[in-house]
């Protein structure tokens, strides 16, 4: 058998396939279940101080297959019920609670928060790809300034993985702004802004107009973007790993993502309706290094950055 | 799976608190879903005299079908299905569908149970069964007489209990149940009722296939939202049967609202 | 007969469905072909001042059903050889003639030359997905004012469409900075970057390793740019015309670009290996019109608009 | 179609300017492809010995098939191809493919002519006929007797011509065509021995398919480049009837190489 192990800003993790946030986790029963379907870690879906109730559906629409839509608006019962709910200290698979605010006074009491109930890790939000006014999500995403205060609040409190958005004029330069900035490490990406339109209705058809796209579609662009980062990075000086997240839904592409020099991935949207999923892409890793001959992850890791223009 | 633009060509089984609707929806729908199956639908335009945020979608259990239409049963619970029943033929909506596993139809001496607006997947899993040429009973509740949809409908034996003994036994449906011995009991309606329903099957050694209704703000299996212990109700169910839900710690105790947010259920 | 005619900087065109840059436009054979198939305007591939030989393959390589990656590396002739070859005045069909340079002054020359050959209308390609050392082009069309100096430069000499890159982080703002440096028309979008792996090969699947996202993937991206820049040059007081392109695939998608507020549409992907299918997605908008009971586009354009948070 | 790494296997047919390689990819090719039909095939990593300027993607036909494998034949005609054959059993390219139409396989009393590396799609395409039992005639011509390939392996007939006389005819292979009647004539090589083949077939009343060989920048018919008259090489070809070369303007005098550059044929 292949060893999956890896190490993440401190955590080590059985296998490097984590559960993306957002996508089955609202609940310690269904993290549970992913837990056991044999995850490497558990992202939460996104806390805000306050609860928020999402928006008016549709909040999903398949546009390809297997490519969705999203715009659910964030919901969740605000960080007092979901700490109440969730345990972040036990549990052999460890759980990274995702965090999302609009300010980074919001941000640090958020990580406060997670910290001091014992969470030895937490993803940042930056990149909520459907903010409505006054939720500042995407433009702090678009911001080297803005995303490196709202890390620096963030990791004044405990180790943090700043997670970013494909929409962005030039990635590698957020990504190091939040290097900068104290982040233990860097997730790409968040899902695309998009939108769609009903011919029949003549509107567009989520709720919320805008909408991210999430799945196999945002497969390479993912690719780029954490490609991207990694190199820019690398050229920075920043030792600092990248989590490759955005259209896996295979061992496959989750190996792609490893060539590129990520650290690790995250599933989503393959998993929707088939939580058990995530086990499997974890196997069909290891199988694939088997067949490669690969013992670590670190002996094929970043493998395909020597072929770049 | 996507929202269909669908088109409201009918409307149906008036009661003072709700009706049926028949939607042509533009594409799909040919083939027959199962009962217990659902359809988030949504309201794409507001009806006149409604402002905007009645826009949304909802889960609605599919009541009836024919080749490329669908029926659905809406109660005034609130602000959409509000504004879906002042919808009228000609308006369109929207629908994602069929979504969900629904009944076996393997039951040889059904027991249909049904509270409040219940009733619709019941109604169409009646016809399911009497189709293939087996009689259901049905029990019917509701808070009054206009709250018990489609009792004209089903096929077969339908008995009525209303909270205010406005039709039928005077007080709960669940009491319709002692001294009965289906081989299946399929039920659907308030959750106090399906925990009811359960024990009863329980204590009589008798399968149920509960058909549960959650808060589900994706309905296709994305969020986890509708989660109740480890199952996407959304997905898994929204039918669960007996064995699913028998050491459940969250059947009848914990529910969630939007955001996720955890009511404790009253006792 | 629904009446599909419209204007665009000046040229009367029969149907509002053009054909993209680079897509079957090589050759004055297969452009001919494109105008007996029912194009309302023909876009020829981009061309620079020296001939360009183009990219190592493989140059393309279909990532999803009908969505694929392409680093073609802008192949052509050059300036003095296209004009020989191909007929800029006659034809019953516009030929609109794309640009590419690095600098505003090759941009400038280009312009002159098209226009000496007779050309109405021009488009110039700000937004080359995969740039060299030393091409410019996303930069270009990342940088407003880049933007501007390039569409100004070409603009002293005939009416230009400048064509933008969805990889921006403001799209609007590239808009507005376009039509105030006197473009008579902005088209959207270009391939979104990309980049895909080959997992037993450990290297990118492409010769150029970047390359460009198109076809029904880029549909929701194409759509929600376009509202961008239509709502930013609507706010910010601009009459100018945008052109939707991205993933259309059939007249329906053509619709929803109209819808958004789109004066005209081009199609490039879904005709790879079927140049009939062109006239097919302009037939199908005239379908969908009749069955909408809309006599022109005119009575339909934009209304989407309305349902936008 | 996208291109799937595949393993040089086995190297057989060896002549001083090339020789074939049989390839297994990764996935795909259990069905049989269409003789005349063609792949891009790429060069990921350089050989031994080469830099990373021979890495491209070049159109090769398709030499022989069996299931999960296929064959081709190169020669040495510049870089990617020299580097190709200095590839060794182990190596992995990469093949996107089958790619276009090939040959039609009615023809009653077929007869062949190949030039060059023209030959390998015609040794697959004669396999195939003597597979479903008709004994192709076939004429194969090159400057000298090492640009012959595939001599022994064709079934049926075979005549030879080379320029410089080495082996069989001293001349063009089209001086052999003068006193035959074929139902068809199917032919690939140089583009002026096609044009001689078209002028006969049309003289004589044949019917011809001709193989094209253009220049080839994607192979999947986006780009256009590869465009004879109206029609797209790579996709409505490269095997075009008679019929469609006819009146070609093009056919035997415009070509073009990287870029589109158009080089008027030598007379
Ligand atoms: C699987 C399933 C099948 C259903 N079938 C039917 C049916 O056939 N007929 C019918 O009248 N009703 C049905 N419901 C209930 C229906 O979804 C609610 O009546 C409706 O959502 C009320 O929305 P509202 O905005 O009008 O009211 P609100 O004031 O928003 O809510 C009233 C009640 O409906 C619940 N509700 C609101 N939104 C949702 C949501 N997105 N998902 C689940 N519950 C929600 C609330 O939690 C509250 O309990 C079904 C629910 C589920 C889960
Ligand atoms: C449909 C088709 C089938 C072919 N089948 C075979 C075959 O079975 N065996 C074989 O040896 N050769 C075949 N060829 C020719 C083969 O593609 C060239 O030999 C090869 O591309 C040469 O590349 P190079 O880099 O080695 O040489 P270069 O020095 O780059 O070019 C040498 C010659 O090959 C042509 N060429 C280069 N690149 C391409 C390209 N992308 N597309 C088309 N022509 C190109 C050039 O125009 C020039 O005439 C075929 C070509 C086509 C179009
Ligand atoms: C339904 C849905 C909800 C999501 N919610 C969140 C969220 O709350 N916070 C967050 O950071 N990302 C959220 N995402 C983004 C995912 O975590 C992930 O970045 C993205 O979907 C790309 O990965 P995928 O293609 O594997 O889904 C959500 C995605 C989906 C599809
Ligand atoms: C093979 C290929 C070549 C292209 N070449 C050019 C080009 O030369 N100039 C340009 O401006 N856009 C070029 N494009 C971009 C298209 O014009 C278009 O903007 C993009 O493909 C999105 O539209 P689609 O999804 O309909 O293909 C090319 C696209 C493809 C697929
Ligand atoms: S409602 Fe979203 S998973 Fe069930
Ligand atoms: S090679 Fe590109 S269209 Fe034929």
């Amino acid at each position: 058998m292949a060893d999956m192990r890896v190490e993440l800003a401190g955590l080590k993790l059985a296998n490097p396939v984590l559960l993306a946030s957002g996508i089955l986790d609202s609940t310690p029963g269904i993290l549970a279940r992913m837990a056991d379907s044999g995850a490497g870690a558990l992202v939460t879906k996104s806390i805000s101080l306050e609860p928020r109730p999402g928006y008016a559906g549709p909040t999903v629409a398949e546009v390809a297959p297997g490519t969705w839509l999203n715009a659910m608006g964030l919901p969740n019962p605000g960080l007092a019920e979901f700490l109440d709910e969730f345990d972040l200290q036990g549990g052999l698979v460890p759980v990274i609670p995702n965090l999302v605010a609009d300010t980074p006074e919001d941000f640090g009491k958020l990580a406060a928060g997670v910290a001091g109930a014992g969470a030895k890790l937490a993803e940042i939000n930056l990149s909520c790809p459907h903010p409505r006014a006054g939720w500042s999500g995407l433009l702090t995403a678009q911001d080297p300034a803005a995303a490196a205060t709202a890390t620096a609040a963030a990791a004044a409190h405990l180790p943090v993985i700043a997670k970013l958005s494909p929409d962005v004029a030039d990635i590698g330069a957020i990504a190091v702004a939040c290097a900068e900035a104290g982040a233990a490490a860097v997730s790409a990406i968040n899902t695309m802004p998009a939108l769609d339109i009903d011919t029949e209705l003549e509107r567009p058809v989520l709720g919320n107009a805008f909408g991210g796209l999430s799945g196999p579609a945002l497969l390479p662009i993912g690719l780029r973007c954490v490609l991207k980062a990694v190199r820019a990075l690398r050229d920075a000086g920043h030792a600092m790993p990248v989590i490759g997240i955005g259209g896996i839904s295979s061992g496959d592409d989750a190996a792609k993502y490893i060539l590129c020099g990520a650290q690790a991935v995250q599933v989503g949207t393959s998993l929707g309706g088939n939580p058990e999923r995530l086990g499997e892409i974890a196997a069909e890793l290891g199988g694939w290094m088997e067949r490669k001959g690969y013992a670590t992850l670190d002996a094929f890791r970043g493998n395909a950055l020597e072929w770049l223009p | 799976m996507r929202p269909v633009a669908a088109k409201l060509t009918e409307i149906d089984n008036r009661t003072s608190v709700g009706h049926s609707l028949w939607l042509t929806p533009c594409s799909g729908w040919e083939e027959q879903p199962e009962p217990g199956q659902f359809v988030m639908v949504a309201l794409p335009h507001p009806p006149a005299g409604f402002g905007r945020e009645v826009c949304d979608a909802v889960p609605m259990s599919v009541a009836g079908w024919e080749p490329g239409r669908l029926r659905l049963t809406i109660k005034d619970l609130g602000p959409t299905s509000a504004a879906l029943l002042a919808c009228r033929p000609g308006d369109m909506l929207a629908v994602t569908g069929p979504l969900g596993h629904g009944f076996s139809l393997d039951a040889r001496q059904p027991l249909l149970m049904g509270g409040g607006v219940g009733a619709p997947p019941l109604l169409f899993l009646a016809q399911q069964l009497a189709a293939s040429g087996i009689d259901p009973v049905t029990l019917l509740g509701g808070t009054t007489v206009d709250e018990i949809f489609h009792r004209e409908e089903f096929p077969g034996i339908v008995e009525i209990a209303t909270d205010d003994g406005s039709a039928g036994h005077h007080g709960f449906v669940t009491e319709l149940l002692d001294g009965r011995s289906p081989d299946l009991l399929y039920s659907c309606g308030p959750e106090p009722m399906l925990v009811k329903g359960l024990e009863w099957a329980l204590a009589n050694g008798i399968r149920a296939e509960l058909c549960l209704e959650r808060y589900m703000p994706c309905g296709v299996g994305l969020c986890g939202v509708c989660t109740i212990d480890r199952q996407l109700v959304c997905q898994d169910g929204p039918v669960l049967g007996s064995e699913q839900l028998e050491h459940s710690a969250e059947f009848g105790k914990v529910v969630r609202e939007a955001g996720g947010v955890v009511r404790h259920a009253p006792a």
